[in-house]
């Protein structure tokens, strides 16, 4: 007798934030992909779950002196500055192309001050081609003497809900890891009508040139991303995703499909890419392979009967 | 703008003094593609550590789909570069940024230092190819010792290029810096090529311009994905702000870099 | 003529905690080293700057069940659970090897209570071959619901308090890095009477088996620590060491002498090496010879020339 | 109780199966002190991933200062030492931990599972040495397939031991468990060495426990340091508590392990 091959059993990976579809939960994380065409000759970019964009300020950033980028061990330091095009330029120059795209586009907002949000969030509302804003709160509240919104539950909450009020579209609010009690700013920016809430974004570190006794990087400290903060990225998306109701996003040195799963397993219904994008272009499409190989094996259908499957004793 | 991903094969390995080191790569999509002055980002090793690729010049590109990198051991990853053997695969991203615009009209004069000198190699091979190379002045070679610059001289000599050195120990060449040797040149020269270390390209830009000849330099900045994406690679530019080294670069006309910090 | 080879110059590695002075400023990370003599025969434990032991709490503890360990990117999480043999057979069963070295000996102490951390200071503090006292207080406090003692500056204030009291020995205070500002946990402590801040704990971390969904500690979370950490730990230690006048120990991923020279450039006096030395039992050794080279290449004469030179613009 | 760091030298490796192979290293010293049942702790690549060394049975002791390691590829450090060549160096620290106890009087079963046959190679050398090899019921060895086990039972047999082989798919020998082959030779049998998957080892000591005969069985602890310093490799004790499994083990007398967890 003949073997014919069957076909693999289709698998879904399907996940829900708020009112957003993803066709899977594998995204790209801010700042990490550009404005998504940089990877266009690379990456099938139909084929992601979202993408979300550089952070994008009201007016444009020029960032940081160089050098803003230093490798560091299993993972790396960042201190771009928030360069970015501002919200005009992104939506004249960067959105079309998106546009033509099927995958959802999502919009990382950051600001100096809470009325900076609301106004963000309030322009790119009405634009189309916009499927949720993504708010960035790890930037230092400059009217509140440089307090990183996302380290005091109260300005988590207020930004939250400023930028709630601005839009209808779905609001995920980006969690900061420095922080002794995640959950709490991550319950304050629930509690202030956030849809979803992603994390990790960097921690805080730096790197010294011996030889100079100069910081490696011209602003001093920077932000570490990359497989090297994956446990602790790990740990706090299973307690925030004990924490609050609402979805939550799982963000940190993701780079193969079995990292997606742990923070999928420790409750995150979708995950972002990051530094990975940078060493491995095509990580996503990796990732997105290893969870439909994964569902097989198991013999799952659904993605869904992954997430928060955590078994304790 | 098409960048390739090649899980390429090396053919050749190999070392040119204690710590330089020439590989010649199998990757036909970026070797078919790639422009003097565009570079490859490669990953050295295959784990997490370390993390980033590494950016290399384009040096050589053969007809049969081959391309190579020369590169001194100065890290981790220059360190498990030089220990890969033919053979091996070695994951390749190509040909990337903004290369040399080769000025249609000579002569040119190319200046490399160190291993600046890896690219200019490919930009002779195409100058020659559109008619450009017979005619021009010497190529200028500065390195450290003699034995870094013996079988690249030689080679752009073949090519059909006359070359001058220059080395920091006296042992080949010029004793001192290869941007002495410009100035007997520059009342010749309509377009100067220069890749090496920051100083040298500070000199010749500074040189050039008081002469009044045209400068293409090309940078180095630390990159995360050579892609324009991070917004990791800036240099300030003349004009305020910065340039993207990996995508407006690496190549810049002289006087659109800040020389001064 | 003939070339007769000049000895190396001599350099002065010698650093000053409080009222100790150390031969060098390499000491071996609590919980990395035993307590000295499972290194004896691949280490010159003489040679070592001080040897600091194993958390050491008022009764025997039993530790963690397995797993107790795995390795992440550049890094590892661990859960022993502060196993250890318990006050009065370390006094009897494990000083007496180290109390014949030449090295001083550190005595890392953890308990539950603010009394806890009193009475092991009091019962250490009599006893010969004690160099000086070095307070874990990244433990849980039992009796407030299980919030870290270095987690908050009054309660971290209220054990160095309380040890400072019983002891005459030079108090060595080490601080928890999941917090939002450790500046003002490294305030409290110096204000309380530490002698010297010790620098960065473990960050709280965690790993998942995606087959069979459990976490891979059997404790749920661990600390992480090694190279992975390393930005992190010299940000915190920079921070810290602007902030207080105290003497303040690196700690945090320092493998090779490189790694320590930033955490002296930093601010630090001196440096622990951790996880390194299970990779490389050597490595202390190892950083030991490269501070000394690195002074010779500089032309320096005392490695406290480097603490705390960093240049800033 | 004298451990030893070695930069050792790879003097052969044989790859076994598409995932088993055999690494054979020149550290005289470790091999000079090694007993059965120690391992030895590698470092496998050069970079900080992986960080921790990787544990390993010393498999085999030749006279000229050479030991051996025999294992499976299961993730990074075993692909990377999969991949190392003859004449590369290897970071090796060993003899460490307390071995089998060779009881003075045999009749001796050794029964090894998968790469637990490693260890049992050298303690059947061992006890050949001391004269109680020859007159001792088989060496029973389990695998999946009989790829993995062909020449290991070849070179049981060349030391003269008698060989029983057991595969899971039945390609070689009986076809099921190892331990199935136990229960014919307890009667005769005075001690018996097992190493393998837990759950085999724990169906062994059972054996054993009921019928009297005693049993050494060799654990596996994921380990930092296997220096006794660390405190990581435990596993539970009969008596309460916990082993150290570097240190106390790795080898145990069955009654002191805790099996049923
Ligand atoms: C466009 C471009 C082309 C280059 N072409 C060549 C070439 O043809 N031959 C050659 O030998 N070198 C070239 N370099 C420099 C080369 O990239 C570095 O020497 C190499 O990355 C060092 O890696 P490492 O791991 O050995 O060193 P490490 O110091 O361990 O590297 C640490 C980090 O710093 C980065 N880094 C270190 N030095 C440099 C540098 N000079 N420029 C940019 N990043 C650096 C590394 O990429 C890595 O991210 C080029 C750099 C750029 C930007
Ligand atoms: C005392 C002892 C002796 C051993 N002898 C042998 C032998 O002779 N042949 C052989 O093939 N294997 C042996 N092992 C198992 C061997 O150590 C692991 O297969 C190996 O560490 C896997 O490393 P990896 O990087 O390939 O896998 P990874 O899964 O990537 O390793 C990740 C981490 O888990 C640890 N780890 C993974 N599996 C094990 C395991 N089974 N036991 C302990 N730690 C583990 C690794 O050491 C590493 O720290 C022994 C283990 C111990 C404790
Ligand atoms: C170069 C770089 C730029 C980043 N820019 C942003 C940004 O603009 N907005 C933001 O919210 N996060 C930004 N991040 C953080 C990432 O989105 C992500 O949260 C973080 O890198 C952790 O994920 P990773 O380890 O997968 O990289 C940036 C990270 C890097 C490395
Ligand atoms: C296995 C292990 C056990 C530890 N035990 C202790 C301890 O008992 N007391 C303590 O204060 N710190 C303990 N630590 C923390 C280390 O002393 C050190 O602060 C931390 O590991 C960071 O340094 P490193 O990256 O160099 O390892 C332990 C760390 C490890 C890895
Ligand atoms: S290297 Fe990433 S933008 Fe240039
Ligand atoms: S492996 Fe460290 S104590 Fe056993």
């Amino acid at each position: 007798m003949e073997q014919v091959a069957a076909a693999p059993p289709p698998v879904d990976l399907r996940v829900t934030i708020g009112s957003l579809t993803l066709q899977n939960p594998v995204c790209t994380a801010s700042g990490t992909f550009g404005y998504g065409r940089e990877f266009a000759a690379l990456v099938n970019l139909e084929r992601l779950g979202a993408i979300i964009v550089k952070g994008i300020s009201l007016v444009p950033r020029p960032g940081n002196p160089p050098p803003r980028i230093i490798e560091t061990a299993c993972g790396m330091l960042n201190a771009i500055g928030l360069e970015n095009v501002g919200v005009e330029r992104f939506i004249t120059k960067k959105l079309p192309f998106l546009r033509d795209l099927a995958t959802p586009v999502i919009v990382n907002i950051l600001g100096d001050s809470v009325e900076d949000y609301a106004r963000l969030a309030g322009r790119l509302s009405g634009v189309e081609g916009i499927a949720a804003l993504e708010v960035n709160i790890s930037c230092p509240n400059v009217k509140k003497g440089g307090v990183a919104f996302g380290t005091v539950p109260e300005m988590a909450a207020a930004v939250t809900g400023a930028v709630r009020r601005e839009t209808g579209l779905p609001v995920i609010v980006k969690l900061s890891p420095n922080v002794t009690d995640i959950t709490a700013i991550a319950r304050a920016a629930a509690d202030a009508g956030a849809d979803a809430l992603s994390l990790i974004n960097t921690l805080l570190g730096m790197a010294i040139d011996v030889r100079t006794r100069k910081p490696r990087l011209a602003n001093v400290v920077g932000g570490l991303s990359g497989p090297a903060i994956k446990p602790v990225a790990l740990r706090m998306v299973w307690q925030v995703a004990r924490a609050v109701s609402i979805p939550v996003i799982g963000i940190g040195g993701i780079t193969t499909g079995e990292d997606a799963l742990e923070f999928l397993i420790a409750g995150a219904t979708a995950v972002q890419v990051g530094t990975a994008n940078f060493f491995q272009p095509t990580a996503t499409e990796e990732i997105i392979d290893g969870l439909a190989a994964f569902l097989r094996n198991q013999g799952l259908s659904s993605i869904r009967q992954v997430i928060g499957s955590l078994q304790l004793e | 703008m098409a960048e390739f991903q090649e899980k390429s094969t090396i053919v050749r390995r190999e070392q040119l003094t204690g710590d330089v080191f020439r590989l010649t790569v199998h990757c036909p999509r970026i070797a078919a593609a790639a422009q003097p002055g565009q570079f490859v980002m490669v990953r050295a090793g295959e784990t997490l550590d370390p993390l980033l690729r590494r950016p290399f010049s384009i040096h050589k590109v053969t007809g049969d789909g081959k391309l190579a990198v020369l590169f001194k051991v100065i890290g981790k990853g220059t360190r498990l570069l030089a220990a890969a053997m033919p053979g091996e695969r070695l994951d390749v991203i190509g040909p990337l940024g903004s290369g040399f615009a080769p000025d249609p009209g000579g002569p040119h004069c190319l200046i490399g230092g160190g291993m600046g000198i890896a690219p200019l190699y490919f930009l002779a091979q195409h100058l020659l190819i559109s008619g450009h190379g017979a005619a021009n002045p010497p190529v200028l070679l500065g390195a450290q010792t003699q034995a870094e610059l013996l079988l690249l001289a030689q080679e752009f000599s073949e090519l059909g290029y006359p070359v001058l050195t220059a080395t920091d120990d006296g042992s080949l060449g010029h004793p001192g810096l290869v941007t002495d040797l410009l100035d007997a040149l520059l009342a010749e020269v309509r377009q100067v090529y220069v890749c090496g270390p920051l100083p040298m390209m500070r000199t010749v830009a500074g040189k050039c311009g008081q002469a009044g000849v045209a400068c293409q330099v090309s940078l180095e900045a630390h990159m995360a994905c050579g892609l324009g994406a991070c917004l990791g690679c800036t240099f300030p530019a003349s004009s305020g702000g910065f340039h993207h080294v990996c995508k407006e670069g690496p190549v810049f006309r002289a006087e659109e870099v800040l020389w001064s910090r």
